[in-house]
């Protein structure tokens, strides 16, 4: 039962997959993401439910972190994958896509999905080294879907980025595996390493965890190899946009909580915090200075996931039960406030034809339902209640202030405060204001779904978290135990 | 089944070592000398030679067949199949020449001397930790995969990167053997696949480039800025 | 659970349900089923606030609600308060908003906003620790600013509006969160029962209070924080304007009073001077900004700025007697600030509807284009004559009492308050006074301007009077402000268990007709002062019957000076009323003034036409935000280079990070 | 007692009073003069005239004379004239007689401003300019006063200076003094500030609000102001030169004494004023600010003499 459990986040997208591939793009294999993502989350919860497991000889392994990641997984691609239906018809009526593109899109955003949970189930530092960079070849291919000039650039730059990033960790993995080595432990098992940790030789782990950090982190989309973000965000098909920034990221970012657990160990919790401070302070820096003058609605939303995966580096960086509790919360709101971000962007391109944020003029009065999934995912990033990121970056604040790292807390969220600010200005000259002559803008029942279910998923967590409490307490027990 | 192997007395094994590591550097060097994209491919496969040997040396002195076998996989992927690949890609494209980089060579080499001895520097710890011959050629590998990013920040052809982007590789892999001897199996499998896509990628986009901008010079590659 | 919590807990459903109904059901139910809901919700809000006043107190303890912190609620007598404020402020908003909001204001965001701004806003009293406190700040700055942009498709100053005012309440909440979550960090604890025992050091406890003073000052639309104020209260709708103006800043004296004074228990003499002098810069700033303003709800809201400056007085007040240890006047200047929270939201809310009334029936809010709309509104003008009456400090209004008191509490510092006091407290009397003669003259300007003379413009002839609903409303505020007015007394002694809260001790002010303070013997009844007033007038009125013979009045023409008779073009308007005032002060408000004129073409001498054009800015905004907005927009534009789009640049950022850090770890092995 | 004698010597004597000081003026110009009982003549005149309803004005023009006199005779009724006990004592505070007779100018300044013409705006913004002006030195002079008595009740502030007749020679009483003559000038419309006998629209303030008013409105108002010079005067002469006025439960013959003493300290302040209003030209109106901050200066210093000198 467990074994089929952990195969089955793997193993339904993979299906799916094929299906696509062997049928082709049509009215029922576009609704085979869907149904995956959907029997995806419903193995996590049975993960979550059932407790720790391992599958295939321990190369897979779930226990509450990896089940938590999940259903963050499971719940954004549910919200894209049941978009994708319309955003694909859309495009093919517009002449952006033809039928093969499509069934590559189908077999993609599965594979996609796939390695994004293989990811957070492996057991091994280096088979999700594999898993994430598998998840970069796939997604390299979807950034390039349209084939025009500007898409072949943004993967090409995302390409090269990412690749030069992991290839940092996975030298950064090398290093760990030679500490490892040296005590008697030659594995890159996570338990293993966690129980060995203490005795790894501080020396090479600090070279080891920077470079995991700069690694890890160019694939989450952390400063300073941020770059390829707005770039591969604003030209992928708007599912696929808001499953690399809903999910992808922060499985990238997984991998960062996974190591700073043997970090800390090895090294004491001050070396990792230091480090992912500057990360997550200069990630937010970034974002506000890029913000303040932003012309794209697209790219402003990447920046914004910059800013977020900054938010929650610095909550890792705090540690403690609270503040990582706070970060996995801060993960599954994130994903769901900019999925329905990243979709409704995606509608409003399809019906603008531009993604400057001058062309777009007096929204509310034009779309009243786009522009009020629009607004409110924003307020939901801005971190506003009742959505579940008012609560997580409350836990982040108040965990931070208390591990006596206020000054870095103040600094950020003065940051963050610029941040709004500019999204505030840009909302406010898009959204608001007489209706366009243009007229309305027709949105199918589908994506609507999506939206409004995204934005009331998120908000709900925010008013209470019901039983995902206990799963919350025990991933973050996980992921800043100490040995 | 050991008695049988071919056993390498110290005094061969470390200036074997020292060889592959010598030319291993020095073909990694001579990427940022040369200009000519097909002399870069050379390199470079040069490079999955001594890449190869090293391998093979460690695997004959620590008489591992499993490490040897290995070292000939390594080989026949990063010596045969990668420019392989790559002079596909070259010959679709026509030859060219890194034209004008970013940096220009002779600054490239000067730099590329610092980054060897900030390698040597940061490599302490890991010689440090256990004192043999191999690890002490930590720092050549480092050295490398700091001309390899080098490489990538400076060169403007798309190849160029390609080439930047494998030496960073090709260091990690000789790190992990000369710690190591390696990391898990499955891994270096699961590694070098994704390496090989990666390559299949690189290509198909480069394909794609040169049909959107009639060129692979990564300068035009600016329409998406904010 | 007890009364008071029976009735809040009902409140905030309520709301839920209002807020409900407003969403779901159709345009024609919508107005009636969320305008009486929230009505209710705030009958049942002033009531439990009023029950806690009187002694009960409630609390709860949530934890499955918002996660990873929990809720945490207690009313105590200071919370109740701010309750019956609010809840009196919404049911008359409400009643009022059934028959204003039918003009364009029925979409479902507005009436599902407004339940849930006024359930915030009595969330955060009853809020008791950080997290629940952060969480119903929050949820008012939201909600409120859904209200304020809700007009945004006829006027682009909505829009402005609505983005100062979400930039500079996030603002204030970063400040008032990097405070409480500092106090809990050094408490060990967020509930507000561990914050009152903890034991922090005096750096840190300044760094609370300064922090948090800037965030509620901010709410409380205190100078220098006040940008947004007089943005977003004119362009909210009049009931929602109404609600923020007279009930949400409240939060703002809210918060100060209870993290300073109870939370921390008062703390050194510079705190409050901060607080005091704060106060009355804003007061004065904010009057003579109302004074000189030609647009009626912005001069309301500015006049707002003002009446908040004279509360944060008397609180600042409060704690310097608190820190001189003079417990009497100490409870006398907070019982004084906290009847002027109540007085002002009285006539503030009066005020506001009004001016919604006036903004409805015309479509405009220029006092110059205004006037004559005695004979055409006299309800809405009746009412708007005693909201000016109450605002204007003078008897028998409201507001005249609760400055009396904080007069008297200032005046009779002085002998025992050292230097710093003597020098304080003349001039903080010589700042309420000023700001009281020039609101005299603002209300004058307003009343008379607006409603009094002849039509100015087109809009303001063809007005007509308010439905019912607005009038009732609007009649509820009224009679609010007449109670205040003349029986003080009535509220005053609930009042000092809300002072006992902040600043234990017995009432400061007792007496059941005329007030009587403790430890000072001036006496003032408001009530007496009403009846005599009204037996001269009476008087007066008798002996001119007797003595005049001839009764019938004959109409007159106006004295033209034989020119012919007067237009509507001739009358004084708001702007040449306050024009003398404005150059008494011009060294404060810089007034700008434009002309242009245009010659003939054939002559350069020959004048064709003369533009005029004068306009008076707000200084602070163009001396301290301007310079910071044009720096965030170059510093933006420059930026723009980060991003240039080079793959090179790109990759150069991780080299150059990879190796710093390699560098580092070299240096430092 | 003391207060209906106090209301019936005002109500009766003000007009005479005003008669007083336009005959002492009238004499130093070398003119002969009307009378002092002119201006009760011309308040018949006026009375027995027809009231009028000038275009577009409505209650609120008709209510402010009204208001203006009601306000005065309260004040007139609770201020320590004759006595210092009041029956209204709960009303008989410094600040609330300043703020009720603010009231009577703003219930002016409205009419005013109803009648919609430029004459009656302008004087309508004048006289709130002025009255904006004068409440800091007013209040800060009866925070000087009250300082050494602890409360604002003016009985008690009146009692005291009889009481202790050499606290009225201090520096902070004298400034105070000085203060309030200026304001009291302000608020009744005397020369430097208003000249009450000009119908120079430069000029005035005071008669440009009254301009539409006729027969017996215009008599109120006439009168209203002739009370609210006496009622000033009188409290001046009260605070600073108490002497005379009776304390406590005073006899009838006692309040007599009081009545005839306060006649004849106002008649004597009066003429002081008419005489110094001959040798002074009325000043520029943008030139009254500057004579009011000297007035807020001073009261000021007198607050802070009676801390720093006590």
């Amino acid at each position: 039962m467990s074994t089929l459990l952990i195969l089955a986040p793997v193993g339904f997208p993979l299906l799916a997959a094929g299906g696509c591939a062997v049928f082709g793009w049509n009215r029922v294999t576009a609704w085979l993401g869907a149904a995956a993502a959907a029997g995806l989350l419903a193995a996590a919860i049975g993960l979550a439910v059932t407790g720790p497991g391992a599958a295939l000889w321990g190369l897979l392994r779930a226990d509450a972190l990896s089940a938590y990641m999940l259903i963050v997984i499971g719940v954004v691609a549910l919200l894209a994958m049941s978009a994708s239906p319309a955003y694909l018809a859309a495009e093919l009526a517009a002449g952006h896509t033809w039928p093969r593109a499509m069934r590559r899109y189908g077999v993609l955003t599965q594979a996609f999905v796939a390695a994004m949970a293989l990811a957070v189930l492996s057991s091994s530092l280096g088979m999700l080294w594999v898993a994430v960079e598998a998840t970069t070849i796939v997604t390299a291919f979807l950034v390039g879907h349209r084939h025009t000039r500007e898409a072949t650039e943004a993967a090409w730059k995302y390409v090269v980025i990412c690749s030069v990033g992991i290839a940092l960790a996975l030298l950064g993995i090398v290093l760990v595996h030679y500490a490892a080595a040296h005590v008697g432990v030659a594995s890159l098992d996570w338990t293993t390493l966690s129980q060995h940790a203490g005795r790894l030789d501080p020396g090479v782990m600090r070279i080891a965890v920077v470079l995991l950090v700069l690694g890890f982190g160019t694939k989450a989309g952390l400063a300073p190899l941020h770059a390829w973000l707005p770039d591969a965000h604003s030209q992928a098909p708007a599912p696929v946009s808001a499953l690399m920034s809903g999910v992808l990221l922060s499985v990238a970012f997984y991998a960062i909580l996974r190591v700073k657990v043997i970090a800390d160990a090895a090294l004491g919790t001050g070396f990792t915090r230091l480090l992912l401070v500057i990360v997550a302070l200069a990630s937010l820096v970034v974002t506000a200075l890029l913000l303040l003058a932003q012309r794209d609605y697209k790219r402003l939303l990447a920046y914004s996931s910059i800013e977020h995966m900054g938010l929650i580096a610095l909550g890792t960086a705090i540690g403690g039960t609270l503040a990582l509790a706070a970060v996995l919360l801060h993960i599954l709101g994130h994903g769901l406030g900019k999925s329905v971000l990243f979709l409704s962007a995606g509608h409003l391109h399809q019906a603008v034809g531009s993604s400057r944020i001058h062309a777009v003029r007096g929204l509310a009065a034009r779309a009243p339902l786009l522009a009020g999934a629009f607004a409110l995912g924003l307020l939901a990033l801005l971190g506003l209640p009742p959505f579940s990121l008012f609560a997580s970056e409350l836990g982040i604040a108040r965990a931070g202030f208390s591990a006596g790292l206020g000054w870095v807390i103040a600094p950020a969220f003065v940051l963050v405060l610029v941040i709004a600010a500019a999204l505030g200005r840009h909302a406010r000259d898009m959204l608001l204001g007489p209706a366009s002559p243009a007229g309305a803008i027709p949105m199918p029942r589908s994506v609507a779904a999506a939206l409004i279910a995204g934005l009331a998923a998120c908000a709900v967590l925010g008013v209470t978290a019901g039983p995902l409490n206990t799963l919350l307490r025990t991933a973050a027990a996980i992921a800043g135990a100490l040995p | 089944m050991t008695e049988t192997m071919f056993t390498l007395p110290p005094s061969l094994y470390v200036p074997l070592l020292d060889l592959a590591c010598g030319a291993f550097l020095l073909t990694g060097m001579m990427v940022l000398w040369r200009r000519d994209l097909a002399a870069i491919v050379r390199l470079f496969a040069l490079q999955g030679i001594a890449l190869a040997a090293l391998i093979v040396v460690l695997g004959v002195y620590e008489q591992d067949v499993e490490l040897v076998a290995v070292g000939l996989g390594v080989g026949a992927l990063r010596a045969g199949l990668l420019p392989y690949l790559m002079r596909r890609a070259l010959i679709a494209g026509g030859a060219g020449r890194e034209v004008r980089p970013v940096v220009n060579v002779a600054t490239s080499l000067l730099v590329a001397a610092v980054l060897a001895m900030l390698a040597y520097a940061v490599a302490q710890p890991l010689i440090r930790l256990s004192p043999t011959p191999a690890t002490q050629a930590v720092p050549i590998a480092l050295t490398v995969l700091l001309v390899g990013f080098f490489v990538l920040v400076t060169r403007r052809r798309a190849l160029s990167q390609v080439v930047g982007f494998l030496l960073m590789d090709n260091a990690i892999t000789m790190t992990a053997f000369l710690t190591t001897s390696g990391v898990p199996l499955v891994v270096e499998l699961g590694i070098s696949m994704d390496v090989l896509l990666a390559v299949l990628v690189f290509q198909v986009l480069t394909t794609r480039m040169r049909a959107a901008f009639g060129g692979t010079d990564l300068d035009e590659l600016r329409e998406l800025h904010d | 659970m007890n009364l008071v919590g029976t009735l809040f807990c009902t409140a905030l459903a309520i709301c839920a349900l209002s807020a409900l109904a407003g969403l779901a059901t159709p345009t024609r139910l919508r107005l009636p089923l969320a305008g009486l809901g929230t009505a209710g919700a705030g009958a049942l809000g002033t009531a439990a606030g009023l029950a806690a006043l009187l002694g009960e107190s409630w609390s709860a303890w949530l934890p499955e609600l918002l996660p990873l912190a929990g809720v945490r609620l207690a009313i105590d007598p200071l919370a109740g308060l701010f309750l019956a404020v609010t809840g009196v402020v919404a049911l008359c908003a409400a009643i009022y908003g059934i028959g204003y909001s039918r003009d364009g204001l029925d979409g479902r965001v507005v009436q599902a906003a407004a339940p849930l701004f006024v359930a915030a806003m009595l969330l955060v009293p009853a809020a008791a620790s950080v997290s629940t406190f952060l969480v119903a700040w929050e949820l008012m700055a939201i909600t409120s600013l859904l209200l304020v942009v809700a007009d945004h498709r006829h006027r682009s100053a909505v829009g402005e509006a609505g983005l100062w005012y979400g930039v500079m309440t996030h603002l204030g909440f970063v400040a008032i969160l990097a405070g409480l979550l500092a106090f809990a960090a050094g408490a060990g604890g967020e509930s507000f029962d561990q914050l009152r025992q903890a034991e922090l050091s005096p750096a840190l406890r300044g760094t609370v209070f300064l922090a948090t003073v800037v965030g509620f000052a901010s709410k409380a639309g205190i100078v220098p924080l006040h940008v947004w104020l007089p943005r977003a209260h004119p362009e909210a709708p009049s009931q929602i304007s109404a609600l923020m103006s007279a009930a949400m800043v409240n939060m703002g004296v809210y918060g100060i009073v209870r993290v300073g004074l109870d939370l921390l228990h008062g703390g050194p003499v510079w705190w409050w001077m901060v607080v005091l002098i704060a106060g009355a810069i804003s007061a004065l700033y904010g009057i003579l900004q109302a004074a000189v303003s030609a647009d009626l709800k912005r001069l309301l809201g500015h006049s707002t700025t003002e009446n908040m400056g004279l509360v944060l007085i008397g609180v600042g007040a409060a704690g310097l007697f608190a820190a001189w240890g003079n417990a009497v006047l100490a409870a006398l200047a907070l019982t004084a600030a906290l009847l002027h929270v109540v007085n002002h939201a009285g006539f503030k809310t009066l005020l506001f509807l009004a001016a919604g009334s006036v903004q409805r029936a015309t479509g405009t809010r220029d006092l110059d284009q205004l006037g004559g709309l005695r004979t055409r509104m006299p309800y809405t003008t009746g009412l708007f004559a005693v909201g000016a009456l109450c605002a204007s400090a003078l008897p028998p209004g409201n507001a005249f009492v609760s400055e009396w008191l904080l007069l008297q509490s200032l005046i009779h510092a002085l002998p025992t308050s050292g230097v710093v006091g003597a020098v304080t407290m003349p001039l903080a009397v010589g700042v309420i006074a000023l700001s009281a003669g020039l609101a005299v003259a603002t209300f004058v300007k307003a009343f008379g301007i607006g409603f009094l003379a002849k039509p100015r413009g087109p809009e303001a002839a063809r007005a007509a009077e308010s439905p019912p609903a607005m009038l009732g409303g609007m009649a509820l505020a009224a009679c609010c402000c007449l109670v205040l007015a003349l029986a003080p007394t009535a509220i005053l002694p609930v009042l000092s268990h809300a002072v006992a809260v902040a600043l234990p001790g017995p009432g400061a002010v007792t007496g059941e007709v005329s007030l009587h303070l403790a430890g000072i013997s001036s006496v003032i009844s408001p009530l007496l002062i009403a009846v005599a007033l009204g037996v001269a007038v009476a008087g007066t009125l008798a002996l001119t019957r007797v003595v005049a013979t001839r009764r019938v009045r004959r109409a007159a023409r106006l004295w033209d000076c034989g020119g012919g008779p007067m237009s509507a073009r001739m009358e004084y308007t708001a702007t040449s009323f306050a024009e003398p005032l404005q150059r008494v002060f011009d060294n404060v408000l810089a007034p700008e003034s434009d002309v242009d004129v245009t010659p003939v073409k054939e002559s350069a001498y020959l004048v064709e036409s003369v533009r005029f054009r004068a306009k008076v800015p707000d200084r602070i905004e163009r001396r301290l935000y301007e310079p910071v907005l044009s720096v965030l927009t170059f510093v933006g534009r420059g930026a723009r280079h980060l991003a240039t789009g080079s793959v090179h640049r790109y990759l150069a950022y991780g080299f150059w990070a990879l190796t710093g850090a390699l560098i580092m770890l070299a240096v430092f092995q | 007692m003391g207060a209906v004698l106090q209301v019936v010597l005002v109500a009766v004597g003000s007009p005479l009073l005003v008669g007083m000081m336009r005959q002492v003026r009238a004499r130093l110009e070398g003119r002969a003069g009307a009378g002092i009982g002119q201006p009760w003549r011309d308040l018949r005149k006026l009375v027995r005239k027809e009231p009028i309803a000038p275009d577009g004005t409505g209650w609120v023009f008709r209510a402010a004379p009204l208001l203006l006199a009601g306000t005065v005779l309260v004040v007139a009724a609770v201020v320590p004239l004759v006595s210092t006990t009041s029956p209204l004592d709960e009303v008989a505070d410094l600040f609330a007689v300043v703020a009720l007779l603010a009231l009577g100018s703003v219930a002016l300044a409205l009419g005013a401003l109803d009648t919609s013409t430029a004459f009656g705006g302008m004087g309508a913004s004048r006289e709130m300019i002025v009255l904006a002006l004068v409440e800091p030195t007013i209040l800060l002079s009866v925070f000087a006063l009250s300082v050494r008595v602890g409360t604002t009740n003016l009985g008690t502030i009146v009692t005291s200076a009889v009481a202790d007749p050499l606290a009225v020679i201090s520096p902070a009483s004298l400034l105070a003094a000085a203060a309030l003559a200026i304001v009291t000038i302000a608020e009744t419309g005397r020369i430097p500030v208003d000249n009450p006998s000009t119908h120079l629209e430069l000029t005035m303030i005071h008669e440009a609000m009254v301009l539409e008013y006729a027969g017996p409105d215009l008599a109120l108002i006439e009168w209203a102001s002739a009370m609210r010079l006496s009622v000033l005067l009188g409290l001046l002469t009260s605070l600073f030169a108490p002497w005379g006025i009776a304390t406590g439960n005073a006899g009838l013959l006692a309040l007599l004494l009081a009545a005839v003493v306060v006649i004849a300290k106002v008649a004597l302040l009066g003429a002081l004023l008419a005489a110094g209003e001959v040798f002074m030209a009325k000043l520029r109106l943008f030139r009254i600010p500057e004579l009011l901050a000297g007035s807020f200066l001073m009261a000021l210093l007198a607050v802070a003499a009676s801390f720093f000198l006590a």
